[in-house]
């Protein structure tokens, strides 16, 4: 795909290349929030390393009036700030595209491209002139490419001014060096340069009813809202910045009035084995309680999840998916764990999981979870990933309903217990696979023994046959039951359409940007995005009403695709696969390679 | 509550306590453990231990990892909840439990296989947070449900059933709990139950993490001749370091009997620990040199029994997480939601 | 299924009710051995309760002139020496049986049947009298029944005489005790009751070329005949006594004959972590190590499985799989780890697997299982099961081609290594996807780093997407190609068949069974057993020929069934399932029910 | 052997060792630290130790966790084999490799999360194993690769970056090894080469398991005011009880300098360890002395370092677990299989 044609007013992509611990990402967030309180649609995409300071790290804005704000891979401007990465930065230049640079040291020769405009600025020599103490001086090399851009991007100077103000409020001292980078950086390119470019911004009304957020902390607010009391955690990236907010927000809104005392309790865990323990106690005592992790500490979570499912004790898990197996690249996204999570834990065992697209679906589905996982007395799985949960996204405000009430299930009052003949655990008493639960120190009437071997309807220990298989085949049923009361998929369908694209979690903006280009073309193609497992029967309905269904997610192994084979009544063959998992956020170009080679449209690409 | 209906149908004979609760209420279901196994005698402790301290069986939570030691919680206090979990892992699931609700007593009963091998890391974490609980360790040396194999606690040179020998050393969880900075630490023996029941209800008493470590002998596995963890050498190697006295909040200090100078602690909860140094000089209030004692003991092929380490005043997790007094989990949900004006204020900031 | 009406000479079931730790497993084993040395068929199962002593305990003993040796649940003859267990016990006996029980106390009359026949022995009285001692008495109270049942069976006497003297060779002191008890047991029937019963014995020559063996004593023979010199393990029912085999085996077979020094070395790991993380260390230093697991402890291995997967580091691994999920019923046996096999760990990951349906092919799967790990260096699970690897069955005796040596795959020798130009551990050198591994301490040149996270084809650390895409690429080809040199499923076809059941591991008799009695009635079913995976072409060969497949398993969630889906071309709908997940072994009356049910011969049950 | 070719090749200016190689021919690949992270100046230590010990490198294998720690065997001996593999689980990738080739030089890399945390168990048991290998725990209070969350060596009171405090107190892994049993446990600065170096030789030649903690500051997380684990609050704490140096065998003893009671310790390999006690009265030989004298520094907030305890005469993995001097990788085939006739003898009892 080419947008060269077309105009880059509100349409283009910006990156920036710089050294990691060099403290450049204030200085990017600047320039994000500038272009979304110009009214522009904007996102921001972190490419960092697994490492603390040194290495090359990225972050990619992408402005687009259309909203399409999914990673674009056609760079029209380039900040170079890492000599050890111009090569491959002004290689990855579109055609007529921009490149930055720091030109207090010449630039390689044999780098230069004719195709591409130059734009050379003393930016380190600039500042140990302006500055005094290296740390200072590197910091505010990125606030002066920011100033440059302010002037290369047509970015309202007073915006900055106003963030700027916002952000140093507190710490006034800065204010001036930062006012003075930013200054520096813009009259530079006044003097020396032709600007604005081509790629510049336009002030628009398009951010008004939305919020700048990323994944983990839209859903750590969502365990907040939810009354979520006990985390528990080990950090693992990219899963760690969850908790962190978690307990930020926690400081800020959970703090007895009183005496300061701490409304809630989180736990750094020794590892995730302990993590998932601690959610169990703590939910199976009563309490809200969570943990979110990773790919590694998922697979350690495997033996407490079983019991968790076998002994139904709820638990919410918020599993931030990076690129696996093992270790892999811990700071790279991917779908990989689908499969991990629907059927983790030895012997036959079923979960319910929850695919949020976006941070603003992080909070909702966060909060739904704990429902869920009470409702139905089996863990819940939230499934996000790295671009979700630690990108900048642009999200509708989230809105909070005053009137929500948690749903704890079939949890029995000291009351209603009183008011028993007797109780026991694991009876179908409604007929509907869920049985009722008491929580400890309630009543002696509700005590009974919680185990994870062999047991029956009463909860009582059994190695009964019969016994046991009757309480199997109610978890069957109460886990499938889950299917209903899932968020029903996203669906979007076109006149004409008899092919699907079928995809789930972080893919969608890529997705339907991709669907947009073909609409474009004038080839219709309807939409489903998968947001809840069990499967609801709207998707068997929608992936039979189509001749060919095209999976788009991103793993090797078709995960999804394998779960709808053995999940739906579709026909495998008519299920074609779009597959990316080379660790970064899906962009419309693959989409539309892979949608057009599945339908015949261009040849298939040999890698 | 329906404690208070149980007296009428009791057999008037049966000595009650202040709850009108008889030591049958305190018990469970059958045991199923083999004939004279030494855990059945801890279970008959515990019992005694509740009745005597007069709690609510429901307001007490047991909780478990996997194992014979660990089947022991279906028998005793049957009106409390019990979490029966994986092998292992109690610690975690008690801590858990003990953050959404601290007003429980809880009580992890757990083995040697359990605690010092696949369960060592959450055990020593547990001890480090100073989770509020007390933790029994019935320790017989072997891995007694999988069929005898040793385990961690095996003292080097001991002899399986089968003849072959141990040759590394043991964990010896007392001294390491003490070397972990935990708050209470006691070993006793599952044959002495006057020693026992004291230690039992002082660490049900002390807030913070109580270990307890039993030697429980496995008849089954672990109690021929060579095993030195059977009845028989226990007996013969066991030394009561400190006689341990306790008295629940309450009840009036009888006149002190017997010699020997009394030091007393007093607990949170206002009870109080009296103890009597039996081994010349030991002061269970000193970690170093309490620890220096036990290891000199150790080296002569000796087992310190008793009250071996106390620290009453020491920060439980609640108190180290600066939670409020209230169970979170009676905390109400409109404490706890922030709500609707709070959110959009939140968002100012993300524009 | 009937076998009422027919004569029951050498064909007959007989169930021996006991209390645990009462020492009657060695007079069951004499009960067993004399019937095979008697050259019946024969096999027994042990349905024992988890925990070490007092409750009800069961073996089950299947004489059966045709062959069929898997559990029938039609009991001729019934010992009932616990009386907890009487009224289960008496109320199981087909009609027609008898009831050998304890007459030292009277049994209840409520009790009694009149379609079967009570035969009252005083057997503790009678060892009161004859024997001193508790422990004694007990032991002898098993052993008198023996003598008795060799009465009512028919049993030679001469067998068991030769059978103790052969026991007791080494404890001479024993001998008497035990004749006199058999004697005593002997005489008792011959005055009191007509004998022999018509479930009775009748030599034949069925037995020549066979052994008894369980699956466990197998494997770890498997194991010291491929040359495994590491093992690691956790203790867990029902594996460990794979991992006591091998130490006994070695003990006997792995010592240097001059200094006594072990040729081996077995640790019992702190839990199943270690284990598998030490038998990765041995295999990488590039001895053979293997590891006995069953469900709780796979779970637990989760995250190493994965780094085995990934930096392609051998493993076998032995999964005795048990009831689950989580601890579930540690003595019941079950297929539920399917998934959790083939698909462990978090990320896209496919894991080779062989299924042994008996005693034999663990022992030759054992040995397959190390070249195949070092062939294609990834692990290798052997999928048993607790039926498979702890009761006692009759197989083929084992050879062994003593030309076989080690397929260590490629493995680079210091030669190899200095003729080099260069090494790189992950490239695809002859397009196999199979690349060459070096081992420490051999040579400067082949040192590389192993690493669970990204790494690219020359084994550099790498974060690049194109590079990290290559080397998964090639693992999914790698392991897919092992499909080829697994062993093949057992395949028997029949004229006209156009169903086909389809089955895995221990079903297998049952299943044969089953086929026998169709072909009976003339309903001809073609037959295959699947024996590893990733699945062979010829799987997918037979599934395409028949109209209709019946997969035959032992888990609740048709866990074969959904692999058979998502791995060959065949429609889901022709796919049916017989499911039996109640922890026992399975019998043929539960494959005709499921079969007919499935054929519409009979309509399907309500349970 | 390709290190003969090399000296052609090497700057004739760089001294050399027995083996011909240059202290360059043990280094690896370069650093992605942070610039003055103390595992750096861990590793140089290494690879001076290496050097000097003149050990062929690729008879060496690196084994690591999951860490900033655990990545740096990537930065040294680029001709030995590494195993970088999952968090906390590296002691039982060393077991297994000890177990299947005894005969290289096994040197582990671990951080204090990796061992303390979520590798407490594997670590303690390594121990207990006395697994024949030097263990490097690169100690610095944090997290470092997460981002600069508390590890379980955090002292109670100290301060993270941001500012909150920790209050739980710390595991100290030394006391922790010394009551394990550990055979060799020294404790060290990274800051502190001309220390550090003996200690890493010294471990290195010990049969068994040796640890050595090292003080090694996260200049990114953990080298703030307020931190116990920083470059400036060690350097004040740290108290050196013994001063060693190692005399690797071959190398004949240079006349004694200095003063002080000077002791030495002979190794399996015939290597010497001379050390001086600068602390009054330690022996560290005596375990008990020992720990005790270590617990009183920690009482007044001091850190012991250097040799803190040495059993030279301890019996590794390989002695208890009476395995074939042979490493059984070398075993050939022929002596491992029992053939075709032993199998058809076995299965005559199988009838
Ligand atoms: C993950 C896991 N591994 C192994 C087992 C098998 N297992 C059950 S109990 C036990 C050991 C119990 O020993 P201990 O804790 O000392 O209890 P005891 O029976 O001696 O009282 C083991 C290994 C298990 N249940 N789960
Ligand atoms: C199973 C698992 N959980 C969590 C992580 C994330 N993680 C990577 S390194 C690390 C901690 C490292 O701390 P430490 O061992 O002290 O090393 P340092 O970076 O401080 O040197 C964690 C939690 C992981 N890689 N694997
Ligand atoms: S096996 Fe040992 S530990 Fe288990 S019940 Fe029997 S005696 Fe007790
Ligand atoms: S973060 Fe800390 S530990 Fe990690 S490299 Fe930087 S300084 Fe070292
Ligand atoms: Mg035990
Ligand atoms: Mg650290």
């Amino acid at each position: 795909m080419d947008y060269d044609t077309r105009d880059h007013t509100n349409d283009f992509v910006l990156k920036i290349g710089t050294v990691n611990g060099t403290g450049s990402a204030s200085a990017n967030g600047i320039l994000m929030q500038a272009i979304f309180r110009m009214g522009v649609p904007v996102s921001g995409k972190n490419i960092f390393p697994s490492n603390i300071q040194g290495l090359p790290t990225w972050y990619e804005i992408r402005a687009n009036k259309r909203g399409h704000t999914s990673r674009s891979p056609h760079f029209d401007v380039i900040v170079a700030m890492n000599p050890k990465t111009y090569e491959q930065d002004i290689a990855g230049t579109r055609p007529g595209g921009s490149v930055l640079y720091d030109s207090s040291w010449p630039l390689d020769e044999a780098l230069l491209r004719d195709d591409v405009s130059f734009l050379g600025i003393p930016l380190a020599q600039m500042c140990v002139e302006s500055f005094r103490g290296s740390r200072k001086r590197t910091l505010m090399k990125n606030i002066t490419y920011v100033g440059a851009l302010a002037a290369l991007l047509a970015i309202d100077l007073d915006v900055i001014d106003e963030i700027l103000k916002e952000k140093f409020s507190s710490k006034p001292h800065l204010m001036d060096s930062n006012n003075s980078a930013i200054k520096m950086g813009h009259d530079y390119v006044l003097e020396h340069f032709d600007y604005p470019l081509p790629a510049r911004l336009e002030r628009m009304e398009a951010t008004g009813d939305s919020v700048l957020m990323n994944g983990n902390m839209a859903a750590a607010l969502g365990c907040v809202y939810a009354g979520a009391t006990v985390g528990a955690w080990y950090p693992i990236t990219p899963s760690s910045s969850l908790m962190d907010e978690f307990v930020a927000l926690c400081k800020q809104l959970r703090k007895d009035p009183e005496t300061g005392e701490n409304l809630y309790c989180v736990i750094q865990a020794e590892d995730e084995l302990a993590a998932i323990g601690i959610v169990l106690g703590a939910s199976w005592a009563g309490a809200r309680a969570f943990t979110p992790t990773s790919g590694p500490g998922l697979s350690l979570m495997n033996e407490f999840i079983g019991l968790a499912y076998y002994a139904e004790v709820p638990a919410v898990l918020f599993d931030i998916q990076r690129t696996g197996p093992s270790t892999g690249m811990p700071t790279r996204t991917q779908q990989g764990d689908l499969f991990q999570v629907v059927f983790a834990s030895h012997g036959d065992t079923k979960h319910i999981a929850l695919f949020p697209a976006d941070p603003g679906e992080c909070f909702h589905f966060a909060v739904h979870a704990f429902d869920l996982t009470e409702r139905f007395q089996t863990p819940v799985f939230v499934v996000s990933d790295l671009d979700i949960g630690m990108n900048d996204w642009m999200c509708d405000r989230l809105e909070w309903d005053d009137t929500y009430r948690p749903d704890r299930g079939k949890v029995l009052s000291a009351e209603e217990l009183q008011n028993m003949e007797v109780f026991y655990r694991y009876m179908d008493v409604d007929g509907d696979g869920i049985p009722y639960r008491t929580l400890p120190g309630v009543d002696p009437k509700g005590a009974y023994f919680t185990r994870g071997s062999g047991h029956d309807r009463f909860g009582r220990y059994t190695e009964d046959g019969d016994l046991y298989q009757e309480v199997m085949d109610r978890l069957a049923e109460k886990v499938e039951s889950a299917a209903d009361v899932l968020p029903e998929p996203e669906i979007i369908q076109v006149p004409g359409a008899t092919v699907g694209i079928v995809t789930i979690g972080g893919c969608r903006g890529a997705v339907l940007e991709a669907i947009a280009v073909l609409a474009d073309e004038s080839i219709p193609v309807d939409f489903i995005r998968i947001r809840g497992f069990p499967f609801s029967k709207s998707i068997n309905e929608f992936l039979l009403a189509h001749e060919i269904n095209i999976v788009v997610e991103q793993n090797r192994d078709a995960q999804l695709r394998r779960l709808l084979i053995l999940a739906t009544d579709v026909e495998k063959k008519t299920l074609a696969s779009v597959l990316d998992y080379k660790g970064n956020p899906l962009s419309a170009d693959v989409v539309l390679r892979g949608v057009r080679e599945r339908l015949g449209l261009i040849p298939v690409a040999v890698e | 509550m329906s404690q208070t209906a149980k007296p009428l149908v009791r057999h008037p004979a049966l000595k009650r306590n202040q709850l009108g609760l008889t030591q049958r209420d305190y018990e469970g279901s059958m045991s199923t453990l083999c004939a004279g196994c030494g855990h059945d005698s801890v279970t008959a402790a515990i019992v005694q231990a509740f009745f005597e301290l007069e709690i609510p069986p429901h307001k007490a939570a047991k909780l478990s990892g996997i194992g014979c030691s660990s089947k022991t919680p279906a028998y005793f206090l049957k009106e409390a909840h019990g979490f029966n979990s994986v092998h292992g892992r109690m610690p975690s699931i008690a801590t858990g439990a003990n953050a959404a609700n601290g007003d429980l007593i809880y009580i992890g009963i757990s083995g040697d296989g359990d605690s010092l091998s696949i369960g060592l890391g959450q055990l020593c974490h547990a001890i480090r947070r100073n989770v509020n609980m007390l933790y029994v360790l019935e320790n017989n040396g072997v891995y007694g449900l999988t069929k005898g194999q040793f385990s961690a606690s095996a003292d080097a040179g001991t002899r399986a059933k089968k003849g072959e020998e141990n040759r590394m050393s043991p964990i010896d969880p007392a001294s390491l709990a003490m070397t972990l900075g935990a708050s209470f630490v006691a070993r006793s023996f599952s044959g002495d139950k006057p020693q026992l029941v004291p230690l039992i209800k002082a660490g049900l008493s002390h807030r913070g993490f109580a270990l307890v470590d039993v030697i429980s002998p496995c008849v089954t596995f672990n109690d021929h001749e060579g095993s030195t963890k059977s009845y028989a050498h226990t007996r013969g190697h066991a030394q009561e370091v400190v006689n341990t006295d306790f008295i629940p909040f309450r009840q009036e200090l009888q006149a002190e009997q017997g010699a020997g100078e009394l030091t007393a602690v007093t607990m949170h909860d206002g009870s109080v620990v009296r103890f009597r140094s039996v081994s010349e000089g030991y002061d269970p209030t000193d970690r170093n040199g309490a620890y220096h004692h036990l290891k000199e003991l150790q080296g002569r092929g000796e087992v310190a029994t008793g009250l071996l380490y106390i620290e009453p005043t020491s920060l439980d997790m609640h108190a180290l997480e600066n939670m409020v007094d209230q169970p979170l989990v009676d905390v109400p949900f409109e404490k706890l939601c922030p709500g609707g004006d709070v959110l959009s204020k939140l968002q100012e900031h993300w524009r």
